[in-house]
């Protein structure tokens, strides 16, 4: 099955998750003798074989660490190399609660890309469901098949994903050896109308099927509706994912009395220096005087050093430092942060149902 | 594993959906009426062998038939265009006359329900006419009550949760379908897993485990009372009780006194062994309560020794406690490597849990000493980190605070927009992923930074402002 | 002006908005010698006469209280007569934003409405702006005709606000006795399509205009845009209001000890039960045993009165009584919650730009 | 008042927009420079008298000339697609030899950027040929470098705000122009108005309200420091600058101590009288800071005359300052009827806020009896208020939090969907309106519900979880 079932204990020729930071994952094909590399230093991967999964693994030089994770299809979602868009964690699980993906479903998918919402339908359909992939493009394909070779995927190798490169907006899904009949469908496409005519075929006879049409744009929502309606399907209806991400920081807790007493400090401070300024004057004039000079000079800069103030403002100096957030000097309070940059939109999701009685009309009209 | 039919069957579980969009739970019982009140009633008997999530027309009283999809189509663009024309820009001045004149039409005509709809609002339907919009605004009020029909949907996370939030929101934590999902993805719910549950939600979340894995995987649950509050797994189907669940060993339940005084919930459970002898001379009542006992006792001493063994694929926590006081009890059994899962109907709740999240940390290897004896075939790797147990400790990465929900829209020509108004409340998810952490290395230089332990957060409750 | 100046105190006429309770508000004409009656009582206007605005009014019989609000464009919006869909504060300011709407603007709006917009328009633009309102409809436009004669709005009474009675798709913009050059136009109107080739007479030949197009649907929004590129209109831009509101609410803070609490609290009842009923078993045994009757009666209803245990289960009782949010005896957090009822939508906005350097296009093809 | 035209003229404060979406601040001196590094430059006198908002091309070296709108309709179109298919499903791979033949084509043909764009971006933009996308999106960012373009924007809430958000956001508290446009509308400022400002988003708020009323406003506005830092509005022209806004009558300013303490801020500030002989003997560099000190001292205690006065139209917060601390000062000062309004980048700062505001009440007529004796012209009404004004206490009612924001779409034909990302941050206004309240009437029965006075809200912070 897809990656492998649960396990504790990293192996040589596993695919870890590496999390390297905040918000950045890499994958990693652990093969002994092979090092990784990056900011803080060096990785033997024979250092990491035999750890637990989850576990820190230390640069050899101690200058940094990294997390071995056991791949998840959202850690994976987090960690793929981008062959397309792909679709996100959040959409992914709107899709499956709207197209009751659960255990034992026969799902079709098409297109494959970069395989982020096949992963996800391989892990939940589970070994008594089945996964249908189509991938027009010839690399794109070709890199999916090895990828999906490599997790354990394919239904050659005990797993339950077919994968099969194909048009199927110009040539359909049927497959040689079978009769496709499935429970819900995801298309991922350009013109996901030229593909509905094709789906009539591999509906469900004795029970629903469900689709998802999913499109960047509202103008190829209002064509595929057109086209599910035209093919039978029911209960359409449109939806957007709308998704934030929050992160728990800490801000500062300032009074008007705190305020207030920088002010009186600045007062004070000035107040001593106007008295010393004052006092240097007086000694300065009768300096002048004596020398018979009436040059004036509290303007210009002064030569005679001025003595900081007995009490140094000390706020007035951790102003300048950069506070550390949560600095146990400071009085903070508990506030939420939404990511600086919020993905606005994703795709529209287009839901349809495709019912037994419809092809009793088939019949009925074909009679 | 749970069976699961697209036929509707005796007993069978089912959602009934009105015209209204009001819904409606039965079990289907054989030989048995349903009344819907005005739209009709129906046979149970004639449900059986037909599939879910059709529609059904009452054509006569008590017969009801398959509405093919065409007809549904229809009924659902009328249902639609209807509520568009309620919620958007319809407020007009209606003139009396022209209410008298529809009415008038409609039973003059003897036209069924479905049809006047459709003959009224398929007129002129441009945004110039707003006074039609009334006009169908109103049909459609009427229509609601001569429409004799009701879908018969299939119990899954989507119909349960909208069932459960019109009737008792408050008592399912609030808890949307949309959040259901994101945990179930996030916490990675796969055939075989292994979950450890906190669900204060009538156990809504933990049937929609279920339903996702169909029943392939084992849960402990640990409850806040005596026993478990799992009201809405009836709403799957009688496979779904909590008793059918422990039974097929899918569900194993446990209170927090329990989980925290394993030893005394045993002793206070054990039953004196009685002798063939003595079991022979009891009457069958008193033997059957005895054999009872003594089965609890084994189930308790089962489930504590499973909790205790821990490493749990994923911890899902649904509570109306104050979620750290239970991740602290709980993270030390959840897995290395495995998601942990918050869910509270208020953000503040979760940013608390975050800050607090951030600092803990647990020594790692304590857990499996307290039953060294057992772990003795476990592998060299393991026994090595036991050796230097102090120098790890578990932590949680990847904290993040997620919203999540759905924002629908109507969909039909010329006349695309979200739906006027929706339902405002959601909840929030905490997520996070358990690691393992090395003590010895966390002062190294150049280790990304992190916030220092135990940094003061004072809270300005009480001081003067 | 729109309503009045800043004022203190209630006079007889004015127009006041009263507070009732909660998101709820109810214009009122203060006349001496009505009355306003609710739930509460009644409410004589002559006591309302003479107070502060702001001020708590209680009923006759102090069975309840009002609150005397001076009108705002805001508050009016809360409180006015539906005529029709109403524009909304948030949509309003952002409007404002985009169309550059100040102390000075002279603007088009069509068509009137429920006048929410044309207040606060009226309001802004001020003694030195210019509002040009049309209305179509025929009581509606009676009806916003006298409403703002009522408030102080039309040019004709010292105001700023000119109403027409106008088919503006059909017979344009013009007014007899003046040129209409205006900085803004805001056209809430069922085709805008229809209207925006007449704005061409209207835009400003020194200065940009600015156009805000509100309609609820995707395909207005599409033909408005078409129709403002066809007119020479630049910097088109599409946007939604998203709004929300929240208000601060507490939640419990419970801790699983407190269940823990409780759950021994259950086992020392229950045990204390259990040994008073094994005592009560003895004596029933014992009563039976010397009556030679071996019915066992455990199971069945006992009359002999069970007293309550010594410590009853104080936590448990209280669970039973509904506690009021922010009760004493208990610990609260505070967190926020939102409406349950949200505005998902009210409608897309359209903005565009004219220029004057679009008139020399036309000059120059008229040429 | 301050003026505004559409017209720029010499010293106008311009916003250059370039293609690359950059915004820059210039106030154009006569017969200056200004360059654009790689956009070009051109000299200032060449936009005098022209309009603002226009596009200009630079079409020689310095030399500009104004786009007609045709030509910027196409441009827009072009950067709107660009951009979309930037957003847009269009990770795609490009093989090295397509790019190639696409520098080699606009490296020999010599064509103007805007032309190239045009020229490859119109050609078959269907949804199934992504790999041109990819290609555009590459011509596209060739493109920037090519387009010799800019506009010319007036300063507004948008243009500045926009500025300002890309340029410092921490300086103005992340402020949105959405927030400042509906915190103006909510806090109904009108022309005429007379408002209690505490702003520490350098001004940039208070720039927006004196822009929306044409300065024809009274605005105190509070401050932390001795000077107030208001380096945003120099942003709307040299009229807005603090110096002109005191000259012309339209601000005052205050600070905090000065706030607290205005007998003692006088005394500070107090200069003792010269006779006219003495002024007559002074130095012209002396007698010009005894007049300085003179007017300095003068406009203090007007200004504090005038806060004392209170019955302000309306309070707006915008502070690093915990909100509770402010309004605890100022609300007394704020009309009744009046709206007060409060900005946080934070929701739960102003959660903290309303629950504070909603127990928070002043006796009324206290701050009036300060100042007996100015005010016996008053009405008999507000003097029999004064004789009971224990029976009085102010209050906050209408308490709301509110979050407002815009979310944008293309809108391009076939293409129509809102942009993939936008600008995440966003700040939350906290509203209410000030009423009066008799202390006497509110313990009356039928009263609605109010949550106890001081009732507890006992905060978790250094409890055991």
């Amino acid at each position: 099955m897809v990656f492998s079932k649960y396990k504790e204990f990293v192996e040589d020729g596993d695919l870890v998750v590496a999390w390297i930071g905040r918000n950045k994952l890499l994958p990693l094909k652990i093969e002994d003798g092979q090092t990784f590399h990056n900011q803080y230093g060096a990785f033997p991967h024979s250092e990491m074989i035999g750890k637990r999964y989850g576990q820190q693994i230390s640069s050899s030089a101690k200058q940094g660490f990294i997390y071995l994770l056991q791949p998840t299809p959202e850690l994976w979602t987090l960690a793929l190399p981008h062959r397309t868009q792909i679709v996100y964690t959040p959409d992914i699980s709107i899709i499956f609660e709207k197209l009751r993906i659960v255990h034992g479903t026969r799902v079709i998918e098409a297109g494959t890309g970069s395989a982020s919402m096949s992963h996800a339908l391989s892990r939940t359909v589970g070994p008594s469901g089945k996964l249908y992939s189509y991938e027009y493009h010839a690399s794109r394909y070709e890199t999916a098949l090895q990828e999906f070779r490599d997790h354990n995927m394919l239904d050659e190798v005990n797993g339950n994903t077919r994968l099969t490169h194909r048009d199927v907006c110009k040539d359909g899904f049927e497959i040689a050896e079978s009769s496709l009949e499935v429970d819900a469908i995801f298309l991922d496409l350009p013109a996901p109308w030229e593909a509905i005519p094709h789906l009539i075929k591999h509906v469900n006879r004795n029970g629903s099927t469900r689709i998802c049409c999913f499109s960047p744009c509202m103008e190829q929502i209002q064509r595929s509706a057109t086209a599910l309606q035209a093919s039978g399907w029911c209960d359409i209806e449109m939806l957007e994912v709308s998704y934030k991400q929050w992160a728990a920081r800490k801000t500062r807790v300032i009074r008007v009395d705190d305020s207030i007493e920088r002010l009186k400090e600045v007062k004070r401070h000035r107040t001593e220096g106007f008295e010393r300024r004052k006092e240097r004057q007086r000694l300065e004039k009768e300096l002048a005087e004596s020398a018979e000079n009436g040059e004036e000079t509290t303007d210009s800069p002064i030569s005679v050093p001025s003595e900081p103030p007995s009490k140094a403002p000390a706020t007035t100096e951790r102003n300048h430092k950069r506070i550390r957030e949560g600095d146990e000097d400071y009085e903070w309070t508990d506030v939420a942060r939404i990511d600086s940059n919020l993905k606005n939109h994703t795709s529209y999701l287009l839901f349809a149902v495709h019912l037994p009685s419809q092809l009793d009309n088939e019949s009925e009209s074909t009679e | 594993m749970l069976e699961t039919s697209p036929i509707i069957q005796e007993n069978s579980p089912v959602f009934i959906k009105l015209p209204s969009e009001n819904i409606r739970f039965v079990t289907l019982k054989p030989n048995n009426t349903i009344s819907l009140g005005k739209f009709g009633s129906f046979c149970t008997d004639d449900l059986f062998g037909k599939t879910y999530d059709e529609t059904f027309e009452i054509y006569e009283p008590k017969k009801i038939r398959v509405l093919k999809t065409r007809e549904v189509q229809i009924l659902e663009e009328e249902k639609k265009t209807n509520k568009e024309l309620m919620d958007c820009r319809s407020n007009q001045l209606m003139s009396q006359d022209e209410i008298d004149e529809l009415r008038k039409q409609m039973k003059e005509g003897g036209l069924r329900g479905e049809e006047a709809i459709r003959q009224l609002t398929s007129k002129s339907l441009t945004f110039e006419q707003k006074t039609q919009y009334a006009q169908a605004k109103y049909v459609n009020r009427k229509g609601e009550k001569y429409l004799q029909q009701f879908r018969a949907l299939r119990p899954c996370l989507e119909t349960v949760t909208e069932y459960m939030l019109a009737h008792d929101q408050y008592k399912i934590m609030e808890l949307t379908a949309d959040c259901s999902t994101y945990m179930l993805t996030l916490g990675n719910a796969q055939p075989g897993g292994r979950y450890l549950v906190v669900d204060e939600t009538g156990c809504l979340f933990l049937g929609s485990l279920l339903e996702r894995l169909g029943g392939d995987c084992k849960v402990t649950l640990v409850h806040p009372n005596e026993q478990p509050n799992s009201s809405c797994l009836e709403l799957w189907g009688k496979e779904y009780t909590e008793e059918s669940l422990v039974e097929k060993g899918i569900l194993r339940t446990l209170n927090w006194l329990q989980v925290i005084g394993p030893e005394e919930a045993l002793k206070d459970m054990h039953v004196d062994d009685c002798t063939e002898e003595e079991l022979n001379e009891m009457k069958l009542r008193h033997r059957k309560r005895y054999e009872g006992r003594k089965a609890s006792y084994a189930r308790l001493q089962s489930n504590l020794e499973d909790f205790e063994r821990g490493n749990f694929d994923a911890l899902f926590v649904l509570s109306n406690h104050t979620p750290m006081s239970v991740l602290n009890l709980l993270l030390p059994k959840v897995g290395s490597s495995r998601p942990v899962l918050v869910y509270s109907p208020y953000q503040q709740v979760l940013v608390d849990t975050h800050h607090e999240l951030f600092k803990w940390s647990n020594p790692f290897g304590v857990t499996e000493t307290n039953n060294e004896n057992k772990t003795e075939e476990e592998s060299p790797e393991k026994q090595e980190l036991q050796e230097t147990q102090n120098a790890w400790v578990e932590k949680l990465i990847m904290l993040d605070i997620h919203e999540i929900r759905t924002r629908p829209y109507q969909i039909l020509p010329e006349r695309t927009h979200p739906f006027m108004s929706i339902r405002g409340d959601m909840g929030y998810i905490l997520s996070g992923i358990k690691v393992l952490s090395s003590v010895g290395t966390m002062a190294a230089g150049r280790f990304p930074k992190r916030q220092k332990q135990g940094a003061g957060s004072k809270k300005k409750g009480n001081t003067r402002v």
